[in-house]
């Protein structure tokens, strides 16, 4: 894999075992030695600070080796250009994981198969995209950067083999690991700072803490966890890294795993509290769900494909020893392989020759691969709080500010995302159209239960819940960069966001409810201004008509990358008639996404202060905690510079393992068409405008009723109360749940224990009195059956004989006379059993 | 049915053997019981003379027989012995007295 | 003719190197003992030295010789020798049932001097009596003819009805003495009755010619029932077998068990358990080889195979009834009454597997004769433990009874760690009973299931005995280990006596002697017993 | 190299002797005692260890004695062809290492007993060399021995040590698996009389896979045979019908022997699945095969179940252990056969080497939650956990050692369960879809009950049940065994080659054989119908 392979897995292995050093000896040294001293922060801190700068330094490392492919393409023309990057990332991704093999010829036939694989795709409807994207294969554009691979992969070290098959800890780096490390890095470093000041008051040996009433009325003391707060949020970032860094699906899932029990123990941090660790329970729970999914899929594919590896992997002899899932499924170019009657996917090999076995056709039924995708994706529903399984994630709000901010906003639930995005190539179309609508439905239901949400962080919760909904939307309308596009930009305005009420929250020494707030502009001057940044960008507001002013649309992070998913969910539509909530969905959403945002930050900082109280004890928090809101608000106004011409959208974008379009919708009931970069380009400017006119909209609304109070809110809610309250309820979909599962787990863990007690243990404890009581049968038939029996005998013995007195019986007797009696019972037993 | 046969014999011992046996399901006095002890014994004698004379078994069944008839003093003995020390200690010779040891 | 009787009495006139008195030297050892034991009281002896050493020496003596006997026996090549006119037989088999009865016999003697049964008064009495059924059973071992058969029996059985009312002044001991010889004599009527009508139908008594005479008897003649000869002899069969079953206490003929164990002391009790079975047992295999051989016809096959898997149903409901009647006991004596019961239906089925192998086998097959002797085999090293194991579960009741004056099981509770000696051998011995291993009762019982699975392939009903015989360990396991919970894990009430039995008291290495052989050889070390219970097994047949 | 013969005698005799050692010394010596009998599992352990060290995985198959290394034969009762034989391979030497550990660590824990020390370590040491000699037997008559043997210190331990139903606990632990044991023994001397007279299980294992042109097991035989033994180890193991002994056993049990019966008994049951069911009857095992999945599925979710409604702490951990149990049966029966898929038998092979990987894992996370809960219960003497709550806060480290032993439980990556659990689960599509998917589901109840304990016991802001003055920190004694565990919990789990490197050689043998067995079988089967089960004799 030469040098840049091996430099770029150490600097991100680096970057990734860094924080479980820290974690480490956070937890075993400092627990001991610092337990009232900032060092374990400060560690925390340097690990994941030298985190970002490994991070940032393999990114460069990654760019100078791949010549900056990103920003080269600038003097196409955007059609061309977004096509292109499809292209171009597949030739070169071909080439790096054999680069190494080093055959000249490759490419060449590569181009053959994949004009082969054209020849043979069914799929009419996707012809024109074929045709295209053979005819640019030819064309030599992306040949000039055939021999710079831009993937690299390789494996740490084996878990167990079992003859052919393999699993192993592997390392998978891409643009999109890359992009992924450096912002979870920047963010998670920035966080980590906050906190600092954030959890300043844990920095003492009798915390008092005031959510936690005790028998006695008094409130519950205990020793401050300074330093166990940044161990654990250094385990997360571990884990966190590491299902990034992940090389193969089954090792994304042990770091599922792992990010999930931290974010368990992260919200579970007031374990004192009850409502803290049910709700730690509750989103554990509910990610287990997910993950029953996710195993369904990892069965699946194991099973039916034999490999978990994302890449090829080379034995010793540089030969490819396991063809990677990407290469199975959709070969060199993309396109799945179907067998002539639809039911099957053949699968390919590195260079996109047909497997066979024996002298068969590899392949996987088609229905097992939709199954596959649904059941990985079922663990992304459950990580990303999508729905039926979004209601952990405001619970989740009992931990920590900062751990909202980074645990639950910006990295491990935009995990579903992104693992929806890496496993894209698995992805059917049945698959994303789930994945679309599901986007669609929860990116709704959030958005309208924030409307009513009073708690800060339960309306950015909520708010996060919906833009997870966007991403998810974006890949399942085919727009596989925008939805990832739109994931670093949340990430970086939704932890400002988060940041921005966690200063809010600890200027109001812990205040939450914005009922009481209001006019804290005034006291917290920093936090108020970086908080409208990240409003505005969360909205997706834009200047009207900057465009022809700048050369491009003068606009914060959110506006491009949402602007993104419409514009692709509108061009989906176009193809795809029948699923126009797809478009309209997320567009009235963008427009209550506004609402409810600047709902929060009037209800906040503007009008007159609600609460005397609370606002005479407001103030703005030190350097510490507002200089990561300063650096943040930055960078969500300007990373996603550019849209979608611009740097972070196509570094993405060079990792799209399938072209835009590219699918094929086999004899399946639903006929789905993927638009391709140029369907989208195409209604870009119309779904801007269509976005920028809802978010309008919203703002106005927004500011009409909160900042004018032109109309009483309060009274709207009265009026609607039936729908209010079914808001303001969550639906009901904790009550649902309840009633349908949790209720029912129990009772049927009480009939088993009954099962156990009453018929298992039923059934021996009467074998053994039964056993009894044959026991004291037997004594009885000693004492009574057989004196009855030689009674009988007695009598007629003695009124056959002699006349006898009346016969008296008594033991012995008895005895002797079974003598006689068993003599003719035997013999007369003998005479029915012996041969006559 | 002239003769006196082998039959015949036989016919009387299984008359002895069985009011024997009759002797001692019924009778509720100790000594009593070991008189139909005797006679369910001297029952196998009489058989064993008998098939001494009418059969190849010759002396063979003579000497049984009064191996027996010694061994059915020593039994007696020893049981009337027993049945002393019964009546000594249930100051009774009905054995039906004695139902201390059951279950 | 009377000196050339007493020659061939005296010296080896059959043309053997062994004459029949000095094959007969242990049991007139032991009569010399009665003798000189009864000569001693009157001579007032006893007053100085105590009568169980000359019974003690002269068991010894009578020991030693049957060593030498089996020694010397063991190297020359002979397979049987007949002495007495025929009347008696000598082989391995006997010779090894000998050693171990004179054994038992110095270990039940032993045991009787430590927990001092039999006060000084009645000590001759007493050891007079027991080496009196002693040589009854030395008789059934070599008994080679009906009257034999007859003679040991009742030898064994009388002295034993003594013993038995020997608790004076009890009334438990009286009835049950009276109960035992009513019904003994009852049984051994029955069982004389049966005897008659066999050697007349056959004309001869001695073993070696019954198979003989059955076969010309029969030879050309139907030997199915509607043959009167035919119902005469299982008439007569089955009255034998009735003697057997009583001394065997088998189910129907078992009512006396209890009620005698329990009137009895316990001592006797395992005498009588252990001694009288292992005799009435290396008897009825003699009796049942004589019966059944490799020669009977078809027919006669038939009627015995028949008569040997009913053998085998009346074991499994004896090993049953005996498992599930001792559920509910709570004196110590009768519950080992009841599982005596039970192992005589274990060792039954091994009979019974005897029985079917040797009539439903096809004669001269691979391995007819050693798939016989190994249901012998299985016997016997039952017997070898079911002696261990069994005298030391009632030989420690006895000294239990000596220390706490009971024999109730409720009064045993946390024993265990007051005298842990006795409760480990007891433990020891039960567990031995249920069949754990590494406790020899494990090895003999999976030597007669061994044997028992093997008869299964000629009838597969004896599969399904091996199946009930299986559960019955199951079963057995409940009441011996309600001893052992009682000694163990219930604690001893704070006003119950205390007791302390040391292990280098006479009564701890005693029950050490006693128990260790249960693990050591006979649990673990098989070969060695298993090995000489097999040559002895062998010896049967090789003759035949 | 030490000597086959005595390196493996020494590792089971060795707790014998000491045992023997121990009735020498006086009784009131307790603390004495104590430390002679950590000595002695501590030098069991360390000759396990040698044994460890001595065995080379990737040794050729032919430079061993039919896999088994330091094998050795000795007669023992040369007329009914009973040896004194014994052996290692990939299959048992985990489960030996594993036993000399926990024992080690089980007498560690022993401090707490109080009452007749003396008794307590001699029937201890007795069990260790019950349990070591039924892992290293080669001869059926000897693993029955050594089968039996621990039931009475079994019993004892129970009996006497116990808490306050342990007369009931005991007898019913006693009675289920004497009843297995003489199911066992019936099957053994079908085998040993359909064999020409061999216990040996490597002769025994060559005839079922027909190896050996004399004797044959029939087909039908092969059936009954192997459910004979599989409902006696069932018992053991325990699966669900038979597991009702289980969560008594364990209840009353001290806390030393629980973790001892969850950490090592449990896992003679798979093991002997494994060494004797199998290879002697692929015939059966694989008739058997879907019942076997389905048990152990069944019992997945059915001790899941019933663990979620329990109140008793101990009671829980309990049937976490049949609900963990459940995955080594399932693991061990995945054995498709099918024409059109060849790579089947690799994905069994995952399921068996994933069982043998989970029974080493739940040795090591159950021995951990038991003696969890028996620290607690040590202070308050009770185990409700509807009164627990703010241990967390009241005894930090321990809290944090229960959390990750229940999380190696619950499944969690990085730790030992999880390798395990979901290697079975994955293993186990290629069977049946409808039971990998059932047991897929396994992992919402485990979390589901587990969390919800730990809510109640570690979580909350005080202590609710009795005794509170007694939870004082855990001390240095409980803590050793406490990060002994842990360190395995995570270094199986993070680096489960370690073990699979031992395993897989035997495993991949051991999957071919009988597979190749199956299919001789089959071909009998088919070439002529089986009429009843076949006599065969040598003299």
């Amino acid at each position: 894999m030469g040098s840049t392979g091996e430099t770029l897995r150490n600097l991100l292995t680096l970057a990734w075992l860094l924080p479980l050093i820290g974690f480490l000896v956070e937890i075993y040294a400092l627990c001991w030695t610092h337990r009232l001293s900032k060092a374990p922060a400060y560690l925390a801190v340097g690990c994941i600070a030298a985190g970002f700068v490994c991070s940032f330094t393999a990114l460069m490392t990654w760019g100078v080796q791949t010549d900056w492919v990103v920003f080269q393409s600038t003097h196409h023309d955007e059609h061309h250009e977004g096509d292109h990057h499809g292209e171009q990332h597949h030739a070169d991704e071909h080439d790096a994981e054999t680069a190494h093999v080093a055959e000249p010829a490759k490419t060449d036939e590569h181009h053959k198969h994949a004009e082969k694989a054209v020849a043979s795709a069914p799929a009419d409807a996707l012809a024109a995209t074929h045709a295209d994207h053979a005819a640019e294969h030819g064309d030599g554009h992306s040949e000039e950067h055939a021999a710079k691979p831009t993937v690299f992969a390789g494996t740490f070290y084996n878990l167990g083999s079992f003859g052919p098959l393999k699993i192993s800890l592997d390392w998978y780096i891409d643009s999109l690991t890359l992009v992924m490390f450096t912002m979870v890095t920047f963010i998670a470093t920035c966080i980590h700072i906050f906190a600092m000041g954030y959890m300043q008051d844990e920095l003492t040996e009798d915390y008092v803490d005031h959510e936690v009433h005790l028998a006695n009325h008094e409130h519950f003391h205990r020793p401050g966890r300074f330093y166990r707060f940044f161990s654990f949020l250094s385990l997360f970032c571990f884990s966190m890294l590491g299902l990034v860094l992940a090389g193969n699906i089954f090792q994304v899932f042990i770091f599922w795993e792992l990010v999930g029990v931290c974010s368990y123990l992260l919200i579970g941090f007031y374990v004192e509290r009850k409502s803290a660790s049910t709700a730690a329970n509750k989103a554990f729970i509910m990610n287990r769900v997910g993950d029953f999914g996710f195993l369904i899929g990892l069965m699946i594919i194991w099973t039916s494909l034999g490999t978990f590896q994302f890449f090829d992997s080379v034995d010793a002899e540089g030969h490819t020893s396991q063809v990677g899932l990407f290469h199975l499924i959709r070969g060199t170019t993309g396109e799945m392989q179907l067998s002539a009657d639809g039911q099957q996917v053949l699968l390919q090999n590195e260079v996109g020759e047909l497997l066979t076995a024996g002298e068969n056709l590899r392949s996987i039924p088609y229905w097992l691969l939709v199954t596959a995708g649904l059941g990985i994706f079922a663990g992304c529903i459950g990580k990303s709080a999508q729905f039926p399984l979004q209601t952990w994630l405001p619970d989740a709000m009992e931990g920590p500010t900062p751990v909202s901010a980074l645990v639950h906003s910006a990295t491990m639930v935009a995990a579903g995302v992104y693992l929806a995005g890496r496993f894209y190539p698995v992805f059917t179309p049945e698959v994303l159209l789930v994945i679309a609508y599901i986007g669609c439905i929860t990116l709704f239901l959030a958005a309208t239960i924030a409307v009513v949400a009073t708690d800060i962080k339960k309306v950015l919760a909520y708010s996060t819940i919906s833009q997870l909904g966007y991403m998810m939307l974006g890949i399942g309308v085919g727009g596989w960069g925008a939805g990832l596009f739109h994931l670093v930009t949340h990430a970086f305005f939704k932890s400002l966001l988060f940041l921005c009420s966690g200063s809010v929250i600890a200027g109001c020494h812990h205040e939450q409810d914005m009922r009481k707030m209001g006019g804290l502009w005034k006291k917290m001057p920093i936090t108020a201004a970086t908080m409208l940044v990240g409003v505005i960008a969360i909205a997706g507001l834009a200047i009207p008509g900057s465009q022809a002013v700048l050369g491009e649309t003068f606009a914060f992070s959110g506006f491009h990358s949402k602007d993104a998913i419409v514009a692709t969910a509108l061009a989906y539509t176009k193809l795809n008639a029948v699923h126009g909530l797809l478009f309209l969905a997320p567009l009235v959403t963008a427009g209550i996404t506004a609402f409810y945002m600047f709902r929060l930050w009037f209800m906040t900082f503007a009008g007159a202060p609600q609460d005397e109280h609370v606002y005479d004890h407001a103030h703005e928090n030190p350097a510490v905690m507002t200089g990561p809101l300063l650096v943040l608000s930055l960078l969500a106004a300007t990373c996603a510079i550019g849209g979608e011409s611009g740097p972070l959208y196509k570094l993405l974008a060079l990792s799209e393992a399938v072209p835009a379009g590219a699918s094929t919708a086999p004899s399946s009931p639903v006929t789905i068409v993927l638009p391709t970069h140029g369907q989208v380009h195409a209604v870009h400017a119309t779904a801007g405008k269509f976005a920028l006119l809802a978010a309008g909209l919203g703002t106005l609304v927004a500011y009409l009723l909160y900042c004018r109070k032109a109309l009483n809110p309060a009274e709207i809610g009265r009026q609607f109360s039936g729908v209010y309250g079914f808001l303001v309820d969550k639906w009901r979909f904790d009550e649902l749940y309840d009633f349908l599962f949790v209720k029912p787990a129990h009772s049927v863990g009480r009939w088993c224990q009954g099962f156990d007690k009453v018929v298992l243990d039923g059934v021996l404890h009467g074998a053994s009195s039964l056993v009894m009581l044959v026991s004291t049968w037997d004594r009885w038939f000693d004492e009574r059956m057989i004196d009855g029996l030689v009674n009988l005998v007695g009598q007629v013995t003695g009124q056959a004989g002699r006349s006898l007195r009346v016969v008296q019986t008594g033991h012995l007797r008895q005895y002797v006379m079974w003598i006689a009696v068993g003599v003719v019972v035997l013999f007369a037993a003998l005479f029915t059993a012996l041969p006559k | 049915m002239d003769t006196v046969g082998l039959n015949s014999y036989l016919l009387v011992a299984a008359m002895l053997f069985v009011c024997g046996v009759v002797c001692m399901a019924v009778k509720r006095n100790g000594i009593g019981i070991l008189m139909g002890v005797e006679l369910v014994l001297n029952g196998a004698n009489l058989n064993l003379v008998a098939f001494a004379r009418y059969t190849v078994l010759g002396l063979d069944g003579q000497v049984m027989a009064l191996f027996v008839i010694v061994l059915a003093a020593a039994e007696a003995a020893i049981a009337l012995a027993i049945a002393l020390n019964f009546y000594n200690n249930h100051l009774t010779i009905d054995v039906d007295r004695g139902s201390e040891l059951q279950g | 003719m009377f000196s050339t009787l007493l020659n061939q009495i005296l010296s080896d006139s059959t043309g053997q190197p062994f004459g029949s008195l000095q094959l007969f030297g242990p049991e007139l050892t032991l009569s010399a003992g009665i003798v000189l034991m009864l000569l001693a009281r009157l001579c007032g002896i006893d007053r100085r030295l105590p009568t169980h050493w000359i019974a003690l020496w002269m068991t010894f003596i009578a020991f030693s010789l049957g060593v030498f006997q089996f020694v010397e026996f063991s190297r020359s090549d002979l397979g049987t020798v007949e002495y007495f006119s025929g009347l008696m037989v000598f082989d391995r088999f006997s010779a090894l049932f000998r050693l171990g009865l004179l054994l038992f016999l110095i270990f039940t003697i032993t045991l009787t001097v430590i927990s001092g049964i039999p006060d000084r008064d009645d000590a001759p009495d007493f050891y007079s009596l027991l080496m009196g059924a002693s040589v009854g059973m030395l008789l059934m071992g070599g008994a080679n003819h009906l009257l034999m058969l007859f003679l040991g029996v009742e030898m064994s059985s009388v002295p034993s009805y003594a013993m038995v009312g020997f608790l004076k002044g009890r009334k438990a001991s009286s009835e049950a003495a009276l109960k035992f010889v009513v019904y003994g004599a009852g049984a051994a009527g029955v069982m004389l009755y049966g005897i008659s009508l066999i050697a007349g139908l056959l004309g001869t008594a001695e073993f070696p010619q019954i198979a003989i005479q059955l076969q010309t008897l029969f030879a050309g003649e139907s030997a199915a029932l509607s043959n009167p000869a035919i119902r005469l002899l299982m008439l007569g069969i089955l009255m034998l077998l009735v003697g057997f079953a009583f001394k065997l206490s088998v189910v129907p003929f078992h009512f006396w068990t209890p009620d005698v164990f329990q009137g009895a002391s316990a001592e006797v009790g395992g005498f009588l358990s252990v001694a009288s079975k292992s005799a009435a047992f290396v008897l009825l295999v003699r009796t049942v080889l004589a019966f059944v051989t490799p020669a009977s016809s078809a027919d006669l096959g038939q009627i015995y195979l028949t008569l040997g898997l009913g053998i085998g149903v009346i074991a499994a409901i004896t090993a049953t009834f005996g498992n599930l009647a001792a559920y509910s006991q709570t004196n110590m004596k009768r519950l080992l009454a009841y599982s005596t019961i039970a192992h005589s239906g274990y060792m039954l089925m091994a009979i019974a597997a005897l029985i079917v192998l040797r009539a439903g086998l096809e004669p001269g097959s691979t391995g007819y004769d050693d798939r016989c002797a190994r249901a012998v085999e299985g016997l016997l090293y039952y017997l070898a433990v079911y002696f261990f194991m069994n005298l030391g579960a009632f030989a420690i009741t006895a000294l239990i009874r000596n220390e706490t004056f009971s024999e109730e099981i409720e009064d045993y509770a946390g024993l265990g760690f007051q005298a842990p000696i006795l409760a480990i051998g007891m433990g020891m011995c039960l567990f031995s009973l249920v069949g754990l291993p590494p406790l020899g009762g494990f090895v003999g019982k999976l030597f007669i299931f061994a044997a028992v699975y093997d008869s299964g392939f000629v009838h597969p009903l004896m599969w399904g005995i091996l199946a009930i015989g299986g559960l019955n360990t199951v079963f057995s396991l409940f009441y011996y280990i309600r001893v052992m919970k009682t000694m163990y894990l219930q604690e001893r009430p704070a006003t119950a006596r205390a007791l302390r039995v040391p292990a280098w008291s006479y009564s701890g290495a005693f029950v050490l002697i006693l128990t260790l052989p249960l693990l050591l050889p006979l649990g673990t070390a098989v070969q060695l017993v298993s090995g000489v219970a097999k040559r002895a097994a062998m010896s049967l047949f090789a003759g035949l | 190299m030490v000597s086959p013969e005595l390196l493996l005698t020494a590792v089971v005799f060795l707790p014998t002797l000491w045992a023997l050692f121990t009735a020498f010394f006086e009784p009131k010596a307790t603390e004495a005692i104590r430390y002679f009998g950590l000595f002695g599992t501590a030098l069991t352990f360390v000759l396990t260890l040698i044994v460890l060290w001595q065995f080379n995985p990737e040794l050729d198959v032919k430079e061993t004695h039919a896999g088994y290394q330091m094998w050795f034969q000795m007669p023992w009762v040369p007329d009914w062809n009973v040896n004194y034989s014994m052996g290692v391979d990939g299959i048992s030497l985990p489960l030996v290492v594993l036993t000399g550990l926990i024992s080690f660590l089980a007498m560690l824990a022993s401090w707490s007993i109080e009452k007749h020390v003396k008794g307590y370590v001699i029937l201890f040491l007795l069990l260790e060399t019950g349990m070591l000699g039924v892992f290293l037997a080669l001869d059926f008559f000897l693993f029955y021995i050594f089968w039996e043997v621990m039931l009475l210190p079994m019993y004892f331990l129970i009996g006497i040590w116990g808490g306050p139903r342990r007369e009931y606990a005991a007898i019913k632990f006693f009675l289920y698996t004497l009843a297995g044991g003489v199911l066992m023994l019936i099957a053994m001397l079908m085998l040993y009389f359909n064999s020409g007279r061999s216990f040996d299980l490597i002769t025994l294992a060559e005839i079922g896979q027909g190896n050996i042109a004399e004797y044959v097991f029939s087909p039908t035989f092969q059936i009954a045979a192997f459910i004979l033994l599989f409902i006696g180890f069932a018992i053991k193991l325990p699966a669900f019908p038979f597991h009702t002994w289980l969560p008594d056993a364990h209840v009353e049990a001290p806390t030393p022997i629980s973790m001892i019966l969850a950490g090592v008994l449990l896992k003679m049951g798979g093991y002997g699945i494994l060494r004797i069911a199998f290879p002697i009857c692929p015939y059966g095992a694989q008739y058997c095969a879907y019942g076997i999945v389905a048990l152990g599925v069944f019992s997945i979710i059915y001790g899941a179940f019933a663990a979620l409604a329990q109140t008793d702490f101990k009671r829980l951990v309990a049937y976490s252990s049949v609900s963990h149990m459940g995955y080594v049966l399932l693991g061990m029966g995945v054995w498709k056969i099918s024409e059109n898929a060849d790579d089947a038998v690799y994905y069994w092979q995952m399921g068996v080497s994933a069982a043998m990987f989970q029974m080493i894992a739940h040795g090591i996370s159950s021995a951990g939650m038991f003696f969890m809960v028996g620290v607690l219960y040590d202070r308050v003497h009770h185990r409700d956990l509807n009164k627990f709550g703010g241990i967390a806060g009241l005894m930090p480290q321990y809290t944090g050692i229960a959390a990750v032993l229940f999380f190696a439980g619950l499944g969690l990556p990085g730790l030992c369960g999880f390798i395990g659990e979901v290697f079975t689960v994955l293993s186990a599509w290629q069977y049946d879809h409808m039971l990998a998917i059932i047991a897929a589901g396994g992992v919402i109840l485990t979390a589901g009950y587990i969390l919800w304990t730990i809510q109640r016991v570690y979580f909350g802001p005080s202590y609710k049940g009795p005794h509170a003055e007694a939870i004082v920190p855990a001390n240095s004694r409980e803590l050793l065994v406490g990060y002994v565990l842990l360190a395995f919990a995570i270094l199986f789990g993070v680096c489960p080659n370690l073990l699979f490197y031992e395993m897989n050689p035997t495993i991949e043998r051991f999957v071919h054989q009988v597979d190749a067995g199956y299919d001789k079988a089959l071909e009998q089967l088919q070439a002529a119908p089986p009429e009843g089960v076949e006599t065969t004799w040598i003299p």
